[in-house]
């Protein structure tokens, strides 16, 4: 008998996975990092956030910035559920599992460090007992909760189809049942994500008190709202595509069918483009509109050197409209330079939201005041550390474990992507008939 | 029987969480400390003596409610004992004669945020004392004083009832009871009118 | 939050805004709720071999869910939607009203002596029916019926492995779990039940494991069993699928000599990761 | 019944910007009057906790029209659309509608500073540190206003603790009103040039409402709209382009459609330089 790694009784059938001694190998730098982060995280917690590098100027820092990114860029998760079980698409079967879990880690990893940027963490759930429906953090708070629950939820079927889970009677029925429901929870996710991703872009949009992030807009819901929605879906499927490349090139695997790449290339494509032009849009009414009636030409906020019109350029034009064009390209989005775009693509959310954040803040409200500057404090930078890590290593648990992609095993057991029939005899070039029986062992008569 | 059983062990498993929650709980909670002196609120504002609640709880010059009264206020009366009760020996020997202040233990005192401004209450809009502190100036002997664990602060501001829920006019003290009667006089409130 | 809690009003925003709140939690509670009970439901009904297999076919490689009249010849390839049951499938009832396929032949009483029946060295006689899980089925003149593991499938388990047999009195249903069997430092592999039906004796090793069943219904319950001419393309198209498990890349010669194949597979290839071999030849998890 | 608890008054305040010596008595008092801890020394510039804060104005020039200037500079109570109250998720900042006072309260407060980043005044302020005072401080506590803890935010109420106390010695007396000259900011009162002037803005008979009205006031960022309710007066141009620009409070274009950008240009380009016009028409 081959010798089969401990735990092998806990990974799927028929599919390869590295021996135990190497997974943890790979799990050891992770782990340390988590606990080099966590530290940071306690000091956070226990001496206060004097710890960080905030102060009064700057009251959000790297922490807000990427957990909207992170937010933008887990919205796969609710995207691609809603295509697969709204709208049917089922080619994105191959890889929901993996979006719920990037989703999950992604808006788990995010509260946490919500959590630690509060100064109050116990009194968190003031905002459920006495909301301000007004603000647009309570809706924030409200819809990331529920949708972190429907998270949660939709984890639990991939949870137990873990092989050991499955085998006891009372999860295999539950998985079960949840699995035929799962279009509600996709329906309320898909309803609640529509909610928190425009009222994350709302958070900065309804600061009238900050004229380079104030929007006018629709009702109570400034053009931000709108546009962090459509850019988070754009992103979204862009960050799956990423994901799932590093894990195939990881594993030295096929874990999905190349039609998924070329679907998910094509849906970001389409919604990037059509984010690129409306955020142009609304950039043109803002710098001649909105920004001139409270007193500012378009020209203030881009005088200081590190925020020049180049990140205004770069985050409509190099990391927008370049990926989406890139992507609506049939043949640029089947080859390599896909993975090029979808990366392209998740910087320019990230480079969106460092700018609604960050710059936001650094531009100077008073008349007399200068840019103001911050740099994270190594506190700051290992909590977050600490959440990529842990994303990592829930995603590798998973990856191990649980079938997060659920044709893998077809699709190994099948070289050739494009035919999942059984292959044809001719290419076992020992054909079986006859008495005999190939190349199967025999023993002399 | 069997076929009951499960809805039995859920009414009985329901019991014990409820008797763990209404009788256990507070147990837990709040911590019972007993006054450093027996004092009788009848005795003084009965027939006996008659007195009124102002006659010891008074305002100063500013209008600040000055609690409950000092040492001196007690020995202008109990220089020596006029009676022969224990505790008004207690009173004589343990804090008169040394002329050291009692360490009451304020029922009523609210958190440090907390503005209560008396004399709003008493002078212009003409509440009496019992509408919030209960039968207390009639009281015969002073009640154990219950203190929460973790907040520190008197039990009579949450209510006697572990849920809250107030059986009397003056049992709760908390943010809503408050609130609740400003409304019905159409007070306009904002956070700053009773916080500090 | 609610009505009564120190700043809740009954103004528009609040009443939009918590209500789309508590609906939502109210949806996803009641959904959770619904779905806990209906597994309750289901394991009462003891639906849970039921799902099992509907799960674990689901899990098949694409080409071990074949129909098998596409196995036979009879048809273009065809993949099997219905977890091989044939009796409610229409294909199968036209092709049987058509003549295309033969129906089940009734079949006489007594077990065929081990190595007759021989099929590329294994002994797989023509008069048993057989699950595509690699069981046989005969029925006896009392109308009670036997089930035992194929000739490949206990060749692929290999020699002394360890067999969890039901207790008398089971019942077991068609695709649920028959018995267990375990060797050694290996995860235990499920066999599926070839046909449903209540245990009333079974064999141990000295007479080669098996079951005997006294049927639900003595008429019914057996169509999806191959049989016939079926038989040898079926073992045919699973040796082709061994022996791309066993040497994927094909090299080396054969040994097309008309020899035996080994009694222990594992033994002769320990390299091969069996666990997965198993679950495909067993059509289990 | 009872509704006049107070009668409706809209606080504000002028500060007297050329006045103002930059003599910082304002900010000691204001930390005495409110019970503010004393950051660590790591705090330094940006995570102190100073409720009115004297920033120093300069116009840039080299001697001798080098000029200077003092602005203190507190909570401006904006009175419209609020920025800091809209956006706190859980009511832990509030405006009263009796008295225009914009109020925090640091045991509903969450810490999430979303209020402060939506302030564009930054005068709000994050309790970095758990509070420390000097040794013995504590027993001169002010016991009208209560100390805040680590974590939240705090500002400038105008001591509001003073008003409570002026309602609660007029209450003793059988008033539901205060005077005029019953509550008063600390900073007011310690201010040693009279540069700050606190009092109700309605009210015409004040020599606040005068103040206001003059040609000498304006308001900071007043061009936000968010109707700030302390007025700054000066009477130095460089003062009052550098800190005002001369934009309609109203944050629309009055007529409604596209706002002037050419007035708006030519407008900043004076406020930049004021002899431009000069050069322009020569």
């Amino acid at each position: 008998m081959k010798l089969a790694s401990p735990d092998r009784p806990l990974i799927m059938r028929g599919v390869e996975r590295t021996s135990l001694g190497r997974f943890l190998l790979w799990l050891v730098p992770w782990l340390a990092l988590l606990a080099f982060g966590l530290y940071g995280a306690y000091l956070c917690l226990a001496l206060g956030l004097n710890q960080t590098n905030l102060d009064n100027r700057f009251a959000f820092g790297l922490w807000i910035f990427l957990d909207l990114a992170v937010i933008a860029l887990g919205a796969g998760a609710f995207f691609t559920g809603f295509l697969l079980y709204i709208l049917r698409r089922e080619e994105l079967a191959d890889l929901i599992n993996s979006a719920v879990v990037v989703g999950f880690v992604c808006y788990s990893g995010a509260v946490v460090i919500l959590m630690i940027d509060v100064g109050q963490p116990l009194r968190a759930w003031f905002t459920f007992w006495h909301p301000n429906v007004h603000s647009m953090l309570t809706e924030v708070t409200f819809c990331i909760t529920c949708y972190l629950l429907v998270l949660f939820i939709e984890y639990i079927p991939i949870v137990l189809r873990n092989r050991r889970l499955r085998r006891i009677p009372a999860f295999l029925v539950f998985e079960f049942n949840l699995h035929k429901v799962m279009v509600v929870f996709a329906a309320v996710g898909t309803f609640l994500s529509f909610f928190h991703q425009g009222s994350l872009g709302g958070l900065y949009g309804v600061l009238q008190g900050r004229p380079f992030a104030f929007r006018e807009g629709f009702a109570i819901w400034p053009t931000t709202f709108f546009l962090f929605i459509l850019s988070a879906i754009a992103v979204g499927p862009a960050f799956l595509m990423l994901v799932t490349r590093l894990a195939e090139a990881l594993t030295r695997k096929r874990l999905v069918h190349p039609r998924v790449y070329t679907l998910l290339g094509r849906i970001s494509g389409w919604l990037l483009v059509s984010y690129v032009l409306l955020k142009s849009v609304d950039t043109l009414i803002w710098l001649n509109r909105t920004a001139p009636a409270v007193g500012f030409l378009g020209h203030d906020f881009y005088v200081h050197a590190a925020f020049g019109t180049w990140i205004l350029f770069a985050e409509i034009v190099l990391f927008g409209l370049a990926p989406a064009l890139m992507l609506l390209i049939p043949r640029v989005r089947q080859g390599r330079w896909a993975i090029v775009a979808a990366l392209l693509a998740c910087f320019g959310i990230a480079l969106n939201r460092f700018v609604m954040t960050i710059q936001t803040l650094s531009l100077p409200s008073l008349p007399f005041d200068k840019l103001l500057l911050y740099w994270p404090s190594w506190q700051e930078m290992a909590s977050f550390l600490a959440v990529i890590a842990y994303a990592v290593i829930l995603f590798s648990l998973s990856y191990r474990y649980l079938p997060l992609y659920p044709r893998e095993r077809e699709l190994q057991a099948d070289r050739d992507p494009d035919s999942v029939a059984p292959r044809a005899a001719s290419r076992t070039t020992l054909a079986v008939g006859g008495a005999g029986a190939g190349t199967l062992p025999t023993s002399r008569r | 029987m069997s076929r009951h059983r499960g809805k039995l062990m859920f009414l009985g498993g329901l019991i014990a969480a409820l008797a763990v929650g209404w009788l256990g709980l507070p147990i837990v909670l709040y911590e019972t400390i007993d006054q450093p002196l027996q004092f009788s609120h009848a005795t003084h504002t009965g027939d006996l003596l008659g007195m009124d609640c102002e006659a010891c709880h008074t305002f100063d010059e500013a209008g600040r409610f000055c609690g409950v009264p000092g040492i001196a206020l007690c020995a202008t009366c109990h220089e020596e004992a006029l009676g022969d009760s224990p505790a008004e020996q207690h009173l004589v020997e343990a804090f008169i004669h040394p002329n050291l202040e009692i360490p009451w233990l304020v029922y009523a005192r609210q958190p440090d945020n907390v503005f209560f401004p008396h004399a709003a209450h008493t002078v212009l809009a003409e509440i009496s004392c019992e509408r919030c502190h209960g039968p207390h100036g009639h009281s015969d002997r002073l009640r154990p004083y219950q203190r929460n664990r973790i907040s520190g602060y008197s039990r009579d501001i949450w209510g006697s009832n572990i849920a809250g829920i107030a059986s009397a006019p003056w049992d709760g003290m908390k943010m809503g009871d408050c609130s609740r009667c400003h409304r019905q006089r159409g007070i306009v409130e904002s956070c700053q009118d009773c916080h500090k | 939050m609610l009505p009564g809690i120190y700043e809740f009003q009954w103004t528009l925003g609040h009443l939009i805004f918590l209500g789309a709140f508590f609906t939502v939690l109210g949806i996803l509670v009641s959904v959770l709720f619904v779905s806990l009970r209906k597994s309750r439901i289901d394991l009462q009904g003891r639906r849970a071999e039921v799902i099992r297999w509907q799960q674990s076919f689901q899990q098949l490689p694409a080409d071990q869910r074949q129909c098998r009249h596409a196995l036979a010849g009879r048809t273009q390839p065809r993949v099997c939607q219905r977890g091989f049951a044939c009796g409610e499938c229409p294909f199968h009832a036209r092709l049987l009203a058509s003549g295309t396929a033969p129906r089940t032949a009734l079949f006489g009483e007594g077990s065929c002596p081990a190595g007759s029946g021989d099929l590329f060295g294994f002994a797989m006689p023509a008069s048993r029916l057989y699950h595509r899980g690699h069981t046989w089925v005969e029925q006896r003149a009392d109308g009670t019926l036997v089930a035992g593991l194929d000739d490949l499938g206990s060749r692929l388990i290999g020699a002394a492995p360890q067999v969890e047999l039901p207790a008398i009195g089971t019942e077991i249903s068609a695709q649920g779990t028959g018995w267990q069997i375990c060797r050694a430092g290996a995860d235990p592999v499920h066999v599926l039940a070839p046909v449903s039906g209540t245990v009333i004796a079974t064999g141990g090793p000295e007479k080669g494991w098996y079951l005997r069943l006294q049927p639900v219904r003595i008429d019914a319950g057996l169509e999806h069993l191959l049989h016939g001419e079926e038989i040898r393309p079926w073992v045919q198209a699973e040796l082709q699928r061994l022996q791309r498990r066993l040497s994927p890349e094909c090299l080396g010669p054969s040994l097309a000599d008309g020899g035996l194949p080994v009694a222990d597979f594992p033994a002769a290839y320990p390299g091969v990761d069996w666990d997965t071999v198993w679950s495909e030849t067993f059509l289990t998890d | 019944m009872s509704r006049n608890t107070t009668h409706r008054v809209r606080y504000g305040m002028a500060i007297d910007i050329d006045r103002c010596t930059g003599c910082g008595a304002c900010m000691v008092a204001c930390a005495v009057e409110n019970n503010v801890s004393v950051p660590p020394p790591p705090a330094g510039d940006r995570k102190g906790l100073t409720w009115i804060r004297v920033y120093r104005l300069h116009n840039e020039r080299p001697y001798p029209e080098s000029r200077t200037a003092y602005l203190p500079l507190l909570c401006q109570h904006c009175g419209h659309h609020t920025p800091c109250v809209s956006v706190c998720p859980q009511h832990a900042t509030d405006i009263d509608p009796e008295t225009g006072i914009v109020s925090q309260i640091p045991e509903r407060c969450l810490g999430c500073r979303y209020c402060m980043a939506a302030c564009p005044y930054h005068a709000r302020y994050f309790t970095w540190w758990d509070p420390v005072w000097p040794a013995g401080m504590e027993e001169i506590f002010n016991p009208d206003v209560s100390p805040r803890m680590r974590g939240v935010v705090e500002k400038c109420n105008f001591c509001h603790g003073r008003r409570q106390v002026a309602l609660q010695r007029a209450a003793a007396e059988g008033r539901r009103q205060i005077r005029d000259d019953e509550y008063r900011p600390a900073c007011l009162e310690a201010c040693p040039v009279g540069a700050i002037h606190f009092g109700n803005l309605d009210d015409p008979k004040q020599e606040l409402y005068d103040l206001v009205h003059g040609e000498r006031a304006f308001r900071l960022l007043e061009r936000l709209g968010t109707e700030p309710k302390i007025y700054y007066l000066s009477s130095q141009p460089w003062v009052r382009r550098l800190l005002h620009n001369g934009i309609p409070a109203s944050r629309r274009h009055p007529d409604g459609g596209r706002p002037d950008v050419a007035a708006l240009r030519h407008q900043q380009v004076l406020a930049r330089d004021p002899r431009a016009e000069e050069r322009r028409r020569s």
